[in-house]
């Protein structure tokens, strides 16, 4: 039956279906958009999917779980916003989070995502691990609590749970630790941000966690956040103003080129690799932070940093966004987005592909396994090669 | 279980082939106000081989198979009218090879055009295309196949002149090879072998184009765009005609259009230059500028609107939202250059009786040998009453380039029908022989160029 | 058709490396547990909403416990109950047929074509509330259902036996049954769908509004005390990361001629 | 105290297996106790059964009636309860089964009789009897006592009492059940067998596991490479079938399959009884589960306490490495 109050009812009709969407800036490949790259069936493109959304808000197709998939298959990337030549184009993604939210009210999303939003809900993480062990990765590190320091440390679900993710937590602790900065994290007390609740379309669950959120903050006396995965620094900067939870927040990439450029973290232990970069959807595109990590990385002696076909605002996403570093409808095949991403790292003839989040760490450590290429490239969050130029172990 | 299904399945596997309500949704439309028709697959294969395993297969179970590259060519070309399989061919998107000396490349049917563009850039700068200025994801393969022209055909023809080979899986399965490419590696020439050209302009009913080799042209280190604009219509065509003689610039167009207001009424000139160098460029504008267009501009009849440094790639989209409507189709036709006066106004004339602000474009093919003309018209995709007008506009241009005396080029079937009635029977009926004879079972892009 | 379904609050234990035992060695610490639907209920609520999208009457939730047992009512509503009802007593230490008693008093007072019950509870797993509460109403009742097909008057039911066989049944209303998982797949509930049920008023009775004084309802079956299971010799335990622990298990599985 | 009677569950013909590991407890109850074991046995063809169960109780009653050639529990409920308040056993002892779920709960109403179902022991203490029940999915056990009652109902957990062999020529009392009451409002329509074909795992020699912790449809893939490398196949526990990501021709436990591989690899299994009755006869078992805690480890020989889509990945590759030099 059609759904009546979808907001976007009068502009996406706009949308022409012609297909912009699907390449990066300079053209130079067909396969920009994240879905598409993955399944090359013109339901997978942003416009098949607005087409698609557009017909069943308007009865013309039913709801299905294949309709379902083809909807939350959408990662969030925003190619499509960069490259869509029409007016209506920064509400693209807006336009695909509704129908989402639609799905979500009518309690028909695929399975993967209602386990994933039923764990937010219970155990405040997409795992459903204990709330118990959101602090274990911070054992032995000498991090303390978050009792007034200058900067509250958000670390985030995936760097809290992920064996991958804990170990760039601790890294980027340590090196925190090391430029003297006095920061404090919450451990146990950490809540999900909420970034990829909002993009999955629960709304009223990403309300409720903003509100806790910007209300455990206030209440600790938080001014100052830096966060080590770009989603939590999108939803921090962008979203929580609107729950009035105005903080000073920054990427750790942004905290680490100013420590750097002050002298207050000396990098001059230098590391030997050629390295590509990987710009993150939510750092890159989300929030135009492309300087900042490569800053940080052209800092250190010995590194050569070398760019992609596909960089800064034409980056190919990694597939891991809108909730899919979990419920993955994109993996399982050489035409997933990572391991194109990750065939076009190491085409560039780097050793080291640096990411700047931990989803796109383990989205792409898959994607260098999957692809055999363990031994000819590795996959280093920023933090982890800061950490080798500061010699921590 | 669905046999026809099955077998596709172990043909292209699983994932590349669906029979579900969303993509048989997607696929029974093309952008423009043809009726949607539903196919009963969509199919993306990857290679020549596959696509001839799924033709023999249509052969045996007498289904209809309708290729389609970017599905743009917004005339109903790529809709399955008899529903069938629809043929994505955008995944056989391998650049095979360019051949710098005999400037040509070999490419797959399914190349998109954004792709080439960037492709030649990035490795062979001194290489271009003839790029029709269409969306990105348009195919190399679906623009020759509908006779298709782009930003070079001023000096060099139509797209499908410029093609150097062919290999085409016919209807029933085989697959040919057209050029010096069926007897030798080498694609530099289709011609002089015994013309087989039974493929380019029946938009994919009589065989489907797996591979192409498209010449290429030099691209010259300065590239840039000359704005010249008349008050009177009648004046286009010398002034085209004289701009060819020059034999000193590429893209020459002549466009007028009812939005922005200002310029409504006015015939507006795109003028595309190259040159190596400075010395060179002023050489071409001298001569456009002074010696050939000065005397409009002393005259007072037409104004030099400047000149541009670097080609901006049309983005033809834009139209679409005019109307914030998401929608435009455009009948083009190719017509004797004398005409555009006639063309401009009755032209503008079917605009404003649908309530359509007009825009109409000419584009210079040859020596002035001939001219695409293209009548669009926007429509708002969510008013049904908004694209009967338009459908109804595009019917009557349709009539209209016919009484003037031109072909109409990639017609949809109203079209089709207004070529073939007024075609001399026996070449007509010697298309219904070649018809018969590629596709007997009649699997091919049914409803298209039907003889009936 | 009405139908009635009786759905259960309980600890998240999957999740939990280790339950300690409280004091009074009855019960175990719950303070820092977190608490849900019973896994079998959500299929009871998912297949009592289809069957009234079906046929539809009313549906009315009810449960047993203390108000914090509420968030098990709210989604109740939330999936499209028309009402619900808390009977306000918690008989977490309680045995089935206490428990039974409450509920069959409480059934009685509400339409019911169909009674819906979990086969089981995830905490204490007795799987008897539902068949002792279908003799205790005089209605026949089939367990561990996994396939049900309603009409007017009667249901189909299969349910499930051992060893993948099922045996099926026709039963005339009104009859009770208890839902196994698989039956269906539970929908989603959005925090929004909750927040909206919220405004939908619950229905509290105490065991005095239903004429049912306390010690009326000793139970038969006394908890004498809980313990923790002895340290069975249990696995050999494979140790270090990822690479070294495979690496381990391999070599044991080459030995032990398994490859 | 009076006797102890142990209902025997009889289906096609036969004895259910539970019914000999409840034979065996309630003769070893009966002797403690110094009384009678009785048996019941309700059906038609029962002649062979009752002699079976005459070789452990003192006493079989052997109930005939022609409708009842499967075990229905309304039936049966009738033709027990008097049986029951005539003979007043103190216990009367079942297998935990499907058909027991279906009948003891009602029967115990019906006769005001306190229950215990899925009981791992049972004992008596002075004259009182104590059952210990697994509660929590396997982490805490519930010790029970009754209150004072002439009978009380226990159903004893499959695999937790051993069978032991007993040769005693018990008497056998046959009586007639003619009651019409039971059969109307509940009309038996028959069995419904699992479609056969595909693959059947009781005779696979390796078998790779995947329970509720594999947490995604697509990991399965990892489990059938794994699978393929050992040359085995992949089964899995009721979650996963419940979730529709294998059919239940795979599903390993007590409405599943039973099965004796020479390897059982557990990844992501919790080890719920109901699941771990049906791979115990597994030569060897290794289990793979992030929680330390999960019952599977006390049953399994070999444990890795992590993620398995960590380990799993390490562990296809080291076994093709290896299989690779030496295969």
């Amino acid at each position: 039956m059609a759904v009546i109050d979808y907001k976007y009812k009068d502009v996406i009709h706009r949308c022409f279906r012609c297909g912009y969407c699907k390449f990066p800036n300079n053209w130079i490949d067909v396969n920009n958009c994240p879905a598409y790259a993955r399944f090359r069936m013109e339901t997978y493109s942003c416009g098949g999917r607005l087409w698609l959304v557009r017909a069943w808000v308007n009865g013309e197709i039913d709801w299905s779980e294949h309709f379902a998939q083809i909807v939350y298959s959408c990662t969030a990337c925003k190619n499509c916003e960069q490259q869509c030549p029409l007016r209506f184009n920064v509400d693209i993604v807006n336009m695909i989070v509704a129908a989402k939210s639609e799905m979500v009210e009518r309690g028909e999303i695929p399975p993967s995502a209602k386990e994933f939003l039923e764990n937010v809900q219970r155990q405040g993480n997409p795992y459903g691990n204990s709330r118990e062990k959101r602090g274990e990765w911070m054992e032995g590190t000498g991090i303390e609590a978050y009792q007034g320091q200058e900067f509250l440390y958000y670390v985030g679900c995936v760097g809290s749970y992920d064996t991958r993710g804990q170990k760039t937590a601790r890294v980027l602790g340590k090196v925190l630790q090391k430029a003297g900065v006095s920061f404090g994290v919450l451990g146990n007390d950490e809540n999900c941000d909420g970034n990829e609740v909002r993009s999955l379309g629960e709304e009223t669950l990403f309300e409720m966690l903003a509100e806790e959120n910007v209300a455990q903050f206030q209440s600790l006396g938080v001014q100052k956040i830096v966060t080590l995965s770009p989603h939590s620094y999108n939803a921090m900067k962008n979203d929580y103003p609107g729950f009035n939870g105005g903080f000073d927040v920054a990427h750790y990439t942004q905290l680490l080129q100013s420590l750097i450029s002050d002298g207050r973290l000396d990098v001059s232990g230098g590391v030997n690799a050629t390295v590509t970069y990987h710009d993150p959807c939510f750092l890159g595109r989300w929030n135009e932070e492309y300087e900042a990590p490569r800053n940080v990385l052209k800092s250190i002696p010995g590194i050569q940093l070398i760019e992609m076909e596909r960089n800064r605002d034409g980056a190919l996403c990694c597939g891991g966004g809108g909730g899919n570093f979990y419920i993955d409808l994109l993996g399982g095949s050489e035409d997933s987005p990572a391991r194109r991403r990750v065939r076009e790292a190491h085409e560039t003839g780097a050793d080291v592909l640096a990411v700047a989040c931990p989803n796109c760490l383990t989205m792409l450590e898959d994607a260098v396994k999957a692809e055999e290429l363990e031994d000819k490239l590795t996959v280093k969050d920023v933090a982890e090669i800061v950490g080798e130029a500061c010699g921590i172990k | 279980m669905d046999s026809v299904y099955q077998a596709l399945v172990d043909i292209v596997g699983q994932e590349h082939v669906s029979n579900r309500q969303e993509e048989l949704f997607i696929y029974s439309f093309d952008l423009g106000t043809t009726e949607p028709h539903r196919p009963d697959y969509a199919v993306a294969p990857r290679t020549t081989e596959e696509i001839q395993e799924i033709v023999r297969l249509a052969n045996r179970e007498k289904v209809p198979v309708v290729p389609l590259g970017g599905g743009l060519s917004l005339a109903g070309l790529a809709v399955p009218f008899k529903g069938g399989i629809a043929l994505d061919l955008k995944r056989m998107d391998s650049i095979i090879e360019v051949n710098e000396k005999a400037r040509y490349a070999l490419v797959e049917c399914g190349v998109s055009q954004a792709q080439m563009v960037s492709y030649l850039e990035r490795y062979h700068p001194t290489l271009t295309h003839s790029e029709p200025g269409a969306p990105g994801p348009a195919t190399i393969g679906g623009n020759v196949a509908i006779h298709g022209q782009g930003d070079l055909a001023q000096p060099y023809g139509f797209n499908s002149d410029m093609v150097n080979g062919l290999e085409i899986v016919l209807p029933t399965g085989e697959v040919c090879r057209f050029g010096s490419c069926s007897i030798s590696s080498g694609w530099f020439t289709l011609h002089p072998l015994p013309d087989l050209g039974l493929f380019l302009g029946w938009s994919g009913t009589t065989g489907i184009i797996t591979k192409v080799s498209l010449r290429l042209f030099p691209c010259k280190r300065i590239r840039g765009v000359g704005q010249f604009v008349v008050e009177n219509e009648e004046l286009v065509p010398e002034v085209i005609h004289k701009l060819t003689h020059t034999q000193m610039a590429e893209d020459i167009i002549a466009y007028s259009q009812a939005v922005p207001p200002f310029s409504s009424g006015l015939q507006h000139f795109l003028i595309n230059l190259a040159a190596d160098s400075e010395k060179e460029l002023e050489f071409k504008q001298e001569i456009i500028w002074d010696d050939t267009l000065g005397e409009y501009i002393r005259r007072g009849d037409g104004g030099f609107l400047g000149f541009r440094q670097g080609l901006e790639r049309p983005v033809v989209s834009k139209t679409s939202d005019w109307r914030k409507g998401g929608g435009f189709e455009y009948v083009g036709a190719i017509m004797p250059v004398d005409t555009y006066p006639e063309c401009y106004r009755q032209g503008r004339e079917i605009s404003e009786r649908h309530d359509i602000p007009y825009t109409v474009l000419g584009r210079c093919i040859g020596m002035a040998h001939a001219m695409m003309f293209s009548w669009t018209y926007a429509f708002n995709r969510a008013d049904p009453e908004s694209i009967k007008q338009a459908r109804e506009a595009l019917h009557e241009t349709d009539d209209l380039a016919l009484e003037l005396g031109g072909t109409l080029w990639k017609p949809g079937l109203y079209g089709q029908k207004l070529v073939m009635e007024r075609m001399d029977p026996h070449t007509l009926e010697l298309m219904k022989k070649v018809k018969q004879l590629l596709d007997p079972n009649g699997i091919m892009n049914p409803g298209n160029w039907e003889v009936s | 058709m009405d139908i009635v379904a009786c759905i259960k609050r309980v600890p998240d234990t999957s999740e939990v490396d280790v339950i300690k035992i409280d004091a009074s060695q009855k019960d175990i610490e719950k303070d820092r547990l977190v608490f849900k639907i019973n896994d079998w209920d959500e299929y009871v609520l998912e297949e009592a909403v289809q069957l009234r999208e079906k046929l539809g009457g009313t549906l009315t939730a009810v449960t047993v416990g203390h108000n914090d047992w509420d968030d098990v009512l709210r989604r109740a509503l939330a999936m499209g109950a028309d009402t619900g009802i808390r009977i306000d007593q918690d008989v977490s230490a309680e045995d089935t047929h206490v428990v039974a008693k409450i509920l069959k008093t409480v059934i009685q007072q509400i339409p019911h074509d169909l009674v819906l019950f979990g086969a089981q509870s995830e905490d204490f797993g007795s799987g008897q509330l539902g068949a002792m509460v279908a003799e205790m109403l005089d209605i026949p009742h089939a367990t561990l259902v996994v396939g049900l097909e309603a009409e007017e008057k009667r249901v189909r039911v299969n349910r499930e036996l051992e060893a993948g066989t099922l045996e099926s049944y026709t039963i005339e209303l009104p009859a009770l049954l208890t839902i196994h998982t698989g039956i269906n797949q539970p929908r989603y509930i959005s925090l929004g769908g909750i927040k909206r049920a919220m405004k939908k008023e619950l229905q509290v009775m105490s065991l005095s509004d239903l004429q049912l004084s306390p010690d009326a309802l000793n139970p038969m079956v006394r908890l004498e005390k809980l313990e923790l299971p002895p340290k069975g010799e249990g696995a050999e335990l494979i140790t270090g990361a990822p690479g070294e622990a495979a690496e381990q298990l391999t070599k044991i599985l080459k030995d032990t001629g398994i490859f | 105290m009076s006797g102890i009677l142990v209902v025997a569950e009889h289906r096609n013909k036969s004895l259910a297996d539970i019914v000999h590991q409840m034979l065996s407890k309630g003769r070893q109850l009966a002797d403690q106790a110094q009384v009678e074991l009785l048996a019941v046995v309700i059906g038609r063809d029962i002649d062979a059964s009752a002699a079976e169960l005459a070789r452990w109780a003192d006493r079989v009653i052997a109930v005939k009636n022609d409708r009842l050639e499967e075990p229905l529990a309304g039936p049966y409920q009738k033709a027990l309860s008097p049986l029951i308040r005539e003979r007043k056993p103190k216990i009367v002892l079942m297998g935990h089964s499907s058909f027991a779920m279906d009948m003891a709960p009602s029967l115990s109403v019906e006769l005001e009789a306190p229950l215990a179902t899925d009981c791992v022991d049972i004992s008596l203490q002075n004259g009182d009897v104590l059952v210990t029940r697994s509660i929590y999915n396997g982490k805490v056990n519930a010790i029970h006592s009754f209150a004072q009652s002439e009978t009380v109902i226990i159903t004893g957990r499959v695999g937790e009492f051993p069978v032991e062999d007993c040769h005693r020529q018990g008497q056998v009392e046959e009586i007639e059940f003619a009651s019409e009451e039971g059969f109307n409002y509940k009309k038996f329509e028959g069995y419904l067998e699992e479609e056969a074909g595909g693959v059947d795992i009781t005779q696979a020699e390796v078998l790779v596991s995947v329970g509720r912790g594999i947490k995604e449809k697509k990991n399965i893939q990892m489990a059938e490479e794994l699978a393929e490398v050992l040359s085995g196949v992949v089964s899995c526990s009721r979650p996963v079938v419940d979730y529709g990501w294998l059919p239940s021709e795979r599903q390993v436990g007590l409405s599943g399959k039973t099965v004796k591989p020479k390897l059982y690899l557990g990844l992501g299994i919790s080890g719920a009884f109901q699941h771990v009755v049906g791979m115990k006869g597994a030569k060897m078992t290794v289990a793979i589960n992030k929680d330390a805690k999960a019952p599977i480890f006390s049953v399994a020989n070999y444990g890795i306490v992590g993620d398995i889509l960590q380990v799993v990945p390490e562990l296809i590759s080291k076994i093709s490495e290896l299989k690779g030099k030496t295969g």
